[in-house]
C-alpha cells in the first residue's frame, strides 16, 4: 500500500512490495474503474426507460390518469408517482452522502466519535432509503402496477430496483465498516477501507441524482 | 518514486484538504438544488401557479441542468475528484460521456429516425 | 537443397492457380439460381453496381497489400550472417500517406453508398402493384389488398411494373430475401395488440419474365432453413389472367364467397364435395382458409390460405414440388416432411381421405 | 497487492506455499498458473467448438443433409459461435493476459491475485454450466446473438397454445451472465495491473504493444459488458416474468434487443481481435530483428479502433430498416475503422520491411494473421456499405468475413502467441518441424474452408440453414469447405501431437530463445513464482534488447534465485468458493419459471457467496 512507501521514498530506491507506477492506491483505482463500468450499466437501464417512455399500452402511468386493468376489469387509475415522498428519500440519500464524507473525515483524523456518529447516520439514511423504496413499490403494486403490467412498470422497477439493490449492497458494506469502527479496527491508516465504501456510496447517490429528475420529474 | 506517493491515500496533491465546513456547505447547496428541482416540477405542472407559462416549456432543461450540477458537486467534493488524481476524474468522466452518447443515440434512433409505418 | 522437387512444386502451384481462376470465374457464372450477382430488377442492379464498386476497390487494396507483404517476405528473408538491419522506428510522412490514401478510397466508396442509401431505403413513391408480405413460422403470406388476393409462398408480379412491398410478421423476426429481385429486409412482428407498428418497405421493378427463388434470411426457429419463397414475374397479360383466377373465393373478395356459377359447378363435382368433407372432418379448417368452407374469409389462421393451392408450383414454402405424391406424403406425415412445422394434424388421416384431399386441393387452381 | 478490505491481521512473513498437487492448483493465486488453467480450459472448449463446427460441416457437405435434425443443427451453430467466442477466443486471450501482462510490465503478479483466481473459476463453471445444456437435451438454439423475440418465451400469442418454452435459451442467458461476471472481474484486474504495476521507468508509451492492446481490450470489456448484462436481464424477465421489454404485444420492441446486443457485440469483436494484434506486434519485430515500426501510431490506432468501435454497432442491423439517416451514419462510421486498422497493417509491413526475417512457426503464424485479416477486413468494408449489405447480410458472405477475421485473425494470432511464448511458459520449445506442418495445414485448411463461403454467400446461400436443396448448385463449394474443415482439424491434431511430444521431452528452453525485446525474456523459463527477484528498471520499449546491446550482444542465462524475503500472496480457496456461490445463485434461476421454490437455492447460493466474500475479505492476503 502506498502509505507504507514512506520509508524508502526519497532515497532513489523503491520499496518493491508497495510500488505502484502512478503512486495511486491500487484498490482505489479498481473501485474507480468499477464505477466507470457501472456508468454503462445504469446508462443502459436509463436509456431503455427513456426509449420506452410513453409507449405503455395500458395504465397505470407515472404522471397521468389512465385506463388500467384492476380487479379484473378496466377502470380509471390515478397517476402513480408521489413526488413528495421520493423527494424526501432523495434528500435523505443526499444527506447520507454528506454524512459519509464526514465519517471518512473522522476516520482519517482518528476522531472515533465523529467516525461512528456519522457512519451510523449514513447507514440509517441508507436503510431509510431502501425502506422508502420498498414502501413505494408496495404502494405502487397496490395501485395496480405489477412488474409486468406495462412497459413503464417493467422499465421503472428494473431501473430503480437495480439502484435499490446497489444501495442495499452499499448499506451492507458500510455496516461492515461500522462494525469494524465500533471494534476500533478502523484506525487512520485504514481509513482507505472506508474511503472505498464511501466512493461506491457516492456513486450510488449520483446515479439517483440522475434517476430522480429523469424518471420522477420529467413528464 | 514520485514524491506525492509519500502522502498516503494519494488524496492531497498540495491542495488544501477539504474540511467538514466545505462538506456542509456543499450539502446545503445540494439540498437547495433538489428543492429547486421540485419547485420547477411543481410550477411547470400546475397551470394556476405563478410563472407557470414561463417555466413549463423549459422544465426538462432546468431539471437536467440542476441535476448535472448536483452530480458535479458530489463528484468533485464528496468523491474528492477535485483534489484527487486526474486519472480518477478521467475514469469517471469518459464512461459518463460514452454513456450519455449511447443513451442519446438510442433515444434518437427510436424516436426520430424511424418512421413506424409506411 | 535439390531444385527438382521445387520446380515440381512450382508447376503444381501454377496448375492450381489456373484451376483456381477457372473455378472462380465459374463461381460468378449463371449456375447459381439464387445469386445476388445476377440482378434482375432496378433495385438489385443498383445494389450490384454499388457492390462492384466496393469490390473493385477492395480488390485493389487486397492486391497491393498482399503483394507488398509477399515481396517483403521474400526480399527480406534472413540470410546467413545478415548484419543487424537498420533499426528504423517509424516515419511520420509514411503514416500520413497510408492514412490519407485509404481515406480517399473510402470517400470513393462512401459517395455512391450514401446515394444508394437514399435511393433504396425509403418506400416506393407510387407503386403499380402493392403486396403485403407477412412472415409466418415457416411460410410466407402474400396479400394484394388492391387486387383482392391472398396467397402463400409464391408471389406473382407483372414485369416492368414497380412493385411496392409492405412487410411484417405474425410471430418472430423473419427477413424477406429475393436475391435477384429485391435484396432483403427484415420483417417485424405485429400482433393485434401492437400499438407501434413497424412495417418495412421494399420495392422493385422486375426487368424480365421468370421464376426466381428466395428465402427467409433471419433465424426464425427450427425450419428457418426451409422457409423459402418464389417470385414469378409474368407478362402483363399473364398477370391479369392470374389475378382474375386468384380473385375467385379470395377472403378479400366477397368474404370468400365464389361467384354463384362457380359455386354450383363445384357442388356438382364429387371430387370437390368429398374433398371438402374430408377437409372439414380432418380438422384442416382449424388452420387453413379454403374457399367454400365456413372459414373461407379468415385472414388470421395458422396455415396458408389453400383456396388456390393447386396453382402453386411448390408446397411447404418452396420445399417440395407440388405434385400428388408429395402432397399425399405431406398430408400423411407433415412432421416427417418438415420437422417442427406448425402443421400438426388433430388425427392421422386415412388413405382414402388423403386421396380425396389431394384430388381436392389439386383441383383448386 | 491485497484485495482484502482489512489487512490488520496480515502477518508480514513469507509463507510456505504448497507447490504441487491438485490442492495447490485449486487454491493458486499465481497469475502464471491461472494463465495456464485459462489456456488449458479454453483450448478444450475450442476443440469442443471445433467439433461442433465439424458436425455442421458434415451436415452441409451435400444437398439435403440428413446427419442431424434441424433443431440440433440450430443448437450446433449457436453453441459453436457462443463457445468459440466466449469460451474459446476470449479466455485464450485471457491466458496471455494472465501470463504475460505481469511479465511484460515487470510485475510480480496482477493487482488482485485472488480476484484473478475468482475470474477463472467463474469462467470455468460458467462454461460448464452452458454446456451442460447438451446433457439435459436443451442446448441453446437461438443463434449466438439470440435475437428477441425468437428467444422470448411468448412467441406466438395466438389461439393455439404455444408449447411451454424449453430451458434452451435460459441456459444461454444465464450462462452469458455468469461469464460476464468473470470477464468484468478479470478486466478490472488487468486494467489496474497495467495502470499501476508497471516496473519503474516503464511509462505508458514504453509498454510492449501486447500490453497496450490488452489495455484497450480491458477498457472495452469494462464498458461493453454492462450493456449486454442489462439486455440479458431484460430477456430473462421477458422469459420468466411476463414483461414485454422485447415483446410487441406489450408495446416493447425486439429491435431494442438488437441495439443493446450490438452495442456490446461490436466492441466485442475488437475484444476478440486486439490481443491477436498485440501478439503479432510482439512477434514481427523480434523475428525481423527490427523494432516495431511506428510504435506511437500503433498505440493510437489501437485506441482509436476501440473508441470508434462503440459508434458503429448498427451496421449489424442494416436490414432492419432504420431509415436513411441512421444507415448513412453507421455506414460511414464503420468505414472509418478501416483507417486505423490499415495503419496497423501498414506498420506491420513497415516492420518487416528491411528486416532480416527468421521464419519460425510463430513468425509464420503472425504473418499469416496479417495476410488473412486483410481479407476479412476488406469484406467487412464491403458490408459497411448499407445497401450492398442488404444482399450480404445473413449469408455465407458474412460467415466468410467473420471467420477470416476470427480464425484468420484471432486464432492465427493466438496460435502465433502459443508458439512464441510456449518456451517461456513451459520451459520447452515446441517442435518446429511439426509446427511448420501445423502452420501449412492450418493455412491451407483455413482458406479451403472459409474462402468458398464468399462465393456461396454472394451466390445466394443464406447462413444458419440446416440444409439446402440441389437446384441452387451450392454443393461443390460446400464439399470443399468440409474437406477444408477436416484439414483444419488435422492441423490441430498435429498441434496436440506437438504439445504431447514436447511435454515428454526435456526442459530445453533457454530464458531467451528468440532474442526477444521485452522483459519476460530476461528471466528463466519458466519463470519463478515471484517472476523478478528485483523489479527491473526500464528505459525504453525494448528493455531486453537494450540489455543485450549493453552486454555486447550476448546475455548470460539468468540464474535461479532463492526469492528469500519476497512476499507473495497466500494461496486461497475462497475465490473458488465465491465462484461456486455465483454459479449457484445465477444457475438456480434456470428453474424459476418451472419451479418457484428453486428460489430457495438462489437464496442459498447468495448466502454462500456472501460468506465466501467475507471469508475472502478478512483472510490475510500475504
Ligand atoms: C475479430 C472480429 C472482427 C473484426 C476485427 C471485424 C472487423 C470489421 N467488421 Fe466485422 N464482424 C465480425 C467480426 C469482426 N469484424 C463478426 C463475428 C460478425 C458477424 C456477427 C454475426 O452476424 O454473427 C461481423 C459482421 C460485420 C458486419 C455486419 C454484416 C451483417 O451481418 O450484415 C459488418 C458491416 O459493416 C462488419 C464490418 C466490419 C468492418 C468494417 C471491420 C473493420 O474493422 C475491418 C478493418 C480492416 C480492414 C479494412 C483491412 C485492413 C485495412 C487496410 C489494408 C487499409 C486500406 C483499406 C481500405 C481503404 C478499405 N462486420
Ligand atoms: C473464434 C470464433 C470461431 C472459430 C475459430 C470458428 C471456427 C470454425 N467455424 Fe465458425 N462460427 C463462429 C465463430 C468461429 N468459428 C461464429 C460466431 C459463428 C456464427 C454462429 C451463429 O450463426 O450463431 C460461426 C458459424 C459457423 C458456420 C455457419 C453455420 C451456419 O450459419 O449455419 C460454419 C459453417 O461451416 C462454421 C464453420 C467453422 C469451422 C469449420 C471452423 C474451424 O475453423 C474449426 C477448426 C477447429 C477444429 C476442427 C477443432 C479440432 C477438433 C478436433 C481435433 C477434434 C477433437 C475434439 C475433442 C477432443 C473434443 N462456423
Ligand atoms: C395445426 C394447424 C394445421 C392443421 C390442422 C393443418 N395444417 Fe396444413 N399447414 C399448416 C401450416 C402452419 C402450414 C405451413 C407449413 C410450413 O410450410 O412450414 C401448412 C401447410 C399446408 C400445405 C402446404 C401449403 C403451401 O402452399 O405450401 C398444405 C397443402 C396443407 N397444409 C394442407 C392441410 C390439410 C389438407 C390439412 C388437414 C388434413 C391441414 N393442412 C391441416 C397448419 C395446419
Ligand atoms: Cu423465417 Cu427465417
Ligand atoms: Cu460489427
Amino acid at each position: 500500500m502506498a502509505q507504507a512507501a514512506t520509508a524508502s521514498a526519497g532515497h532513489g530506491e523503491i520499496d518493491e512490495h508497495h510500488w505502484t507506477s502512478t503512486g495511486l492506491d491500487t484498490r482505489k483505482l479498481a473501485i474507480w474503474g468499477f464505477i466507470g463500468s457501472e456508468c454503462l450499466f445504469f446508462a443502459s437501464l436509463i436509456a431503455t426507460y427513456l426509449v420506452y417512455r410513453g409507449k405503455s399500452l395500458v395504465g397505470p402511468l407515472p404522471h397521468t390518469e389512465s385506463q388500467c386493468m384492476m380487479h379484473g376489469k378496466m377502470q380509471a387509475c390515478e397517476a402513480i408517482f408521489e413526488i413528495p415522498l421520493v423527494t424526501f428519500g432523495t434528500a435523505v440519500l443526499l444527506f447520507s452522502s454528506l454524512f459519509v464524507v464526514l465519517a471518512l473525515y473522522g476516520a482519517q483524523k482518528g476522531d472515533r466519535k465523529m467516525l461512528i456518529t456519522w457512519l451510523s447516520a449514513t447507514v440509517l439514511c441508507g436503510l431509510f432509503f431502501v425502506g422508502m423504496q420498498v414502501y413505494e413499490f408496495y404502494h405502487f403494486f397496490h395501485k395496480g402496477l405489477g412488474y409486468s403490467t406495462n412497459l413503464f412498470s417493467s422499465t421503472f422497477y428494473t431501473l430503480t430496483g437495480f439502484h435499490g439493490s446497489h444501495v442495499t449492497l452499499g448499506v451492507i458494506w458500510l455496516s461492515t465498516m461500522l462494525v469494524l469502527a465500533l471494534r476500533g479496527k478502523l484506525p487512520p491508516e485504514k481509513a482507505l477501507n472506508l474511503e472505498l465504501a464511501a466512493l461506491y456510496w457516492h456513486f450510488v447517490d449520483v446515479v439517483w441524482i440522475v434517476i430522480f429528475p429523469v424518471v420522477y420529474l420529467m413528464r | 518514486m514520485s514524491a506525492h506517493a509519500t502522502h498516503g491515500h494519494g488524496d492531497d496533491h498540495g491542495h488544501s484538504h477539504p474540511t467538514p465546513r466545505t462538506y456542509l456547505g456543499v450539502g446545503v447547496i445540494l439540498f437547495a438544488l433538489t428543492a429547486l428541482e421540485v419547485l420547477a416540477y411543481e410550477v411547470g405542472h400546475r397551470p394556476t401557479w405563478p410563472l407557470h407559462g414561463m417555466v413549463e416549456p423549459i422544465v426538462v432543461p432546468i431539471l437536467l441542468i440542476l441535476s448535472a450540477f448536483k452530480f458535479f458537486l458530489v463528484a468533485a467534493f464528496y468523491m474528492h475528484l477535485k483534489q484527487d488524481s486526474k486519472l480518477f476524474s478521467n475514469l469517471f468522466v469518459w464512461p459518463i460521456v460514452l454513456a450519455i452518447a449511447l443513451a442519446m443515440a438510442l433515444v434518437v434512433l427510436f424516436n426520430y429516425w424511424v418512421k413506424e409505418t409506411y | 537443397m535439390d531444385t527438382r522437387p521445387r520446380r515440381a512444386w512450382r508447376a503444381w502451384l501454377a496448375r492450381a492457380a489456373v484451376l483456381g481462376l477457372v473455378l472462380f470465374v465459374a463461381a460468378c457464372g449463371e449456375n447459381y439460381h439464387q445469386s445476388t450477382l445476377q440482378p434482375k430488377s432496378d433495385i438489385t442492379r443498383m445494389i450490384d453496381g454499388l457492390f462492384r464498386t466496393t469490390f473493385l476497390w477492395a480488390m485493389i487494396v487486397f492486391v497491393l497489400v498482399e503483394a507488398a507483404l509477399i515481396y517483403a517476405l521474400w526480399r527480406f528473408r534472413a540470410k546467413p550472417n545478415d548484419p543487424e538491419p537498420v533499426q528504423s522506428h517509424g516515419n511520420t510522412t509514411l503514416e500520413i500517406i497510408w492514412t490519407a490514401i485509404p481515406a480517399l478510397i473510402l470517400v470513393v466508396i462512401a459517395v455512391p453508398t450514401v446515394k444508394t442509401i437514399f435511393k433504396t431505403s425509403l418506400p416506393a413513391p407510387n407503386p403499380e402493384v402493392e403486396v403485403e408480405v407477412i412472415g409466418h413460422q415457416w411460410w410466407w403470406e402474400f396479400r394484394y389488398p388492391k387486387l383482392g388476393i391472398v396467397t402463400a409462398n409464391e408471389m406473382v408480379v407483372p414485369v416492368s411494373k414497380m412493385v411496392g412491398l409492405r412487410m411484417w410478421s405474425a410471430d418472430v423476426l423473419h427477413s424477406f430475401w429475393s436475391p435477384q429481385l429485391a435484396a432483403k429486409r427484415d420483417v417485424f412482428p405485429i400482433f393485434p395488440q401492437t400499438k407501434y407498428k413497424k412495417v418495412n418497405p421494399l420495392w422493385f421493378t422486375a426487368d424480365s419474365v421468370g421464376d426466381y427463388s428466395g428465402q427467409c434470411a433471419e433465424l426464425c426457429g427450427i425450419q428457418h432453413g426451409r422457409m423459402g419463397l418464389r417470385v414469378q414475374v409474368l407478362s402483363d397479360a399473364d398477370f391479369q389472367a392470374w389475378v382474375a383466377q386468384q380473385r375467385v373465393g379470395s377472403p378479400l373478395v366477397d368474404g370468400g364467397k365464389p361467384p354463384a356459377a362457380v359455386d354450383s359447378a363445384w357442388k356438382a363435382d364429387t371430387v370437390h364435395t368429398k374433398g371438402q368433407a374430408a377437409f372439414v372432418a380432418g380438422g384442416c379448417i382449424g388452420c387453413h382458409a379454403m374457399v367454400g368452407t365456413p372459414l373461407a374469409s379468415a385472414l388470421t389462421l395458422r396455415g396458408p390460405n389453400l383456396s388456390h393451392v393447386g396453382s402453386r408450383t411448390t408446397i411447404g414454402a418452396n420445399m417440395y414440388e407440388n405434385n400428388p405424391t408429395n402432397l399425399a406424403q405431406w398430408l400423411r406425415d407433415p412432421q416427417g416432411m418438415k420437422k417442427g412445422s406448425h402443421m400438426i394434424l388433430p388425427r392421422p388421416l386415412t388413405e382414402t381421405e388423403i386421396a380425396q384431399l389431394v384430388a381436392y386441393l389439386r383441383m383448386h387452381k | 497487492m491485497a484485495t482484502s478490505v482489512l489487512e490488520h491481521r496480515a502477518p508480514a512473513m513469507p509463507h510456505a506455499h504448497p507447490k504441487t498437487g491438485l490442492w495447490s492448483w485449486i487454491t493458486t493465486v499465481d497469475h502464471k498458473r491461472i494463465g495456464i488453467l485459462y489456456g488449458a480450459t479454453a483450448f478444450l472448449f475450442f476443440l469442443l467448438g471445433g467439433l461442433e463446427a465439424l458436425i455442421i460441416r458434415l451436415q452441409l457437405t451435400g444437398p439435403n443433409g440428413k446427419l442431424v435434425d434441424p433443431d440440433t443443427y440450430n443448437a450446433l451453430f449457436t453453441m459453436h459461435g457462443t463457445t468459440m467466442i466466449f469460451l474459446g477466443v476470449m479466455p485464450l486471450s485471457a491466458m496471455f493476459f494472465n501470463y504475460f501482462i505481469p511479465l511484460q510490465i515487470g510485475a510480480r503478479d496482477v493487482a488482485f491475485p485472488r480476484l484473478n483466481a475468482f475470474s477463472y473459476w467463474v469462467f470455468l463453471l460458467g462454461g460448464i454450466f452452458i454446456n451442460i445444456s447438451f446433457l439435459v437435451g436443451a442446448p441453446p438454439d437461438g443463434g449466438w446473438f439470440g435475437y428477441a423475440n425468437l428467444t422470448s418465451s411468448r412467441v406466438i400469442p395466438s389461439t393455439a397454445a404455444a408449447p411451454a418454452p424449453g430451458l434452451n435459451i435460459d441456459f444461454w442467458v444465464i450462462g452469458l451472465q455468469i461469464l460476464g461476471i468473470a470477464s468484468i472481474a478479470a478486466a478490472l484486474n488487468f486494467f489496474v495491473t497495467i495502470v499501476n504495476l508497471r516496473a519503474p521507468g516503464m511509462k505508458m508509451l514504453r509498454m510492449p504493444m501486447f500490453v497496450w492492446m490488452s489495455f484497450v481490450v480491458q477498457v472495452l470489456l469494462l464498458l461493453a459488458f454492462p450493456v449486454i448484462t442489462v439486455a440479458l436481464i431484460y430477456l430473462m424477465m421477458d422469459r420468466n416474468f411476463g414483461t414485454s421489454f422485447f415483446m410487441p404485444d406489450g408495446g416493447g420492441d425486439p429491435i431494442m434487443w438488437q441495439h443493446l446486443f450490438w452495442i456490446f457485440g461490436h466492441p466485442e469483436v475488437y475484444i476478440l481481435i486486439l490481443p491477436a494484434f498485440g501478439i503479432a506486434s510482439e512477434i514481427l519485430p523480434v523475428f525481423s530483428r527490427k523494432p516495431l515500426f511506428g510504435y506511437t501510431a500503433m498505440v493510437f490506432s489501437g485506441i482509436f479502433i476501440g473508441f470508434v468501435g462503440f459508434g458503429v454497432w448498427s451496421h449489424h442491423m442494416f436490414a432492419t430498416g432504420m431509415g436513411p439517416f441512421a444507415d448513412t451514419f453507421f455506414s460511414l462510421a464503420t468505414m472509418v475503422i478501416a483507417l486505423p486498422t490499415g495503419v496497423k497493417i501498414f506498420n506491420w509491413i513497415g516492420t518487416i520491411w528491411g528486416g532480416s526475417l527468421r521464419y519460425t512457426t510463430a513468425m509464420m503464424m503472425a504473418i499469416a494473421m496479417v495476410a488473412l485479416f486483410v481479407i476479412g477486413g476488406l469484406s467487412g468494408v464491403m458490408h459497411s456499405s448499407a445497401p450492398a449489405d442488404l444482399q450480404q447480410t445473413d449469408t455465407y458472405f458474412i460467415v466468410a468475413h467473420f471467420h477470416y477475421v476470427l480464425f484468420g485473425g484471432a486464432i492465427f494470432g493466438l496460435t502465433a502467441g502459443a508458439y512464441y511464448w510456449w518456451p517461456k511458459m513451459f520451459g520447452r520449445l515446441l517442435d518446429e518441424k511439426l509446427g511448420k506442418a501445423h502452420f501449412w495445414l492450418m493455412f491451407l485448411g483455413m482458406n479451403a474452408t472459409f474462402f468458398p463461403m464468399h462465393i456461396l454467400g454472394l451466390n445466394g446461400m443464406p447462413r444458419r440453414v440446416y440444409s439446402y436443396p440441389e437446384g441452387l448448385n451450392f454443393e461443390f463449394w460446400n464439399l470443399i469447405e468440409t474437406v477444408g474443415a477436416f484439414v483444419l482439424a488435422f492441423s490441430f491434431l498435429i498441434f496436440l501431437v506437438n504439445i504431447i511430444k514436447t511435454w515428454m521431452g526435456p526442459r530445453n528452453a533457454p530464458a531467451d530463445p528468440w532474442h526477444g525485446a521485452t522483459l519476460e525474456w530476461a528471466i528463466p523459463s519458466p519463470p519463478q513464482e515471484f517472476n523478478f527477484p528485483k523489479l527491473p528498471q526500464v528505459g525504453s520499449s525494448v528493455p531486453q534488447w537494450d540489455a543485450r546491446r549493453a552486454a555486447g550482444g550476448h546475455l548470460p542465462e539468468p540464474a535461479l534465485v532463492s526469492g528469500e524475503g519476497i512476499h507473495m500472496p497466500n494461496p486461497s480457496f475462497w475465490p473458488l468458493m465465491a465462484a461456486i456461490g455465483v454459479n449457484l445463485t445465477l444457475g438456480s434461476l434456470l428453474f424459476i419459471r418451472q419451479l418457484p421454490y428453486w428460489y430457495g437455492l438462489t437464496l442459498f447460493g447468495a448466502a454462500w457467496l456472501f460468506v465466501s466474500v467475507y471469508k475472502w475479505a478478512f483472510e490475510p492476503a500475504h
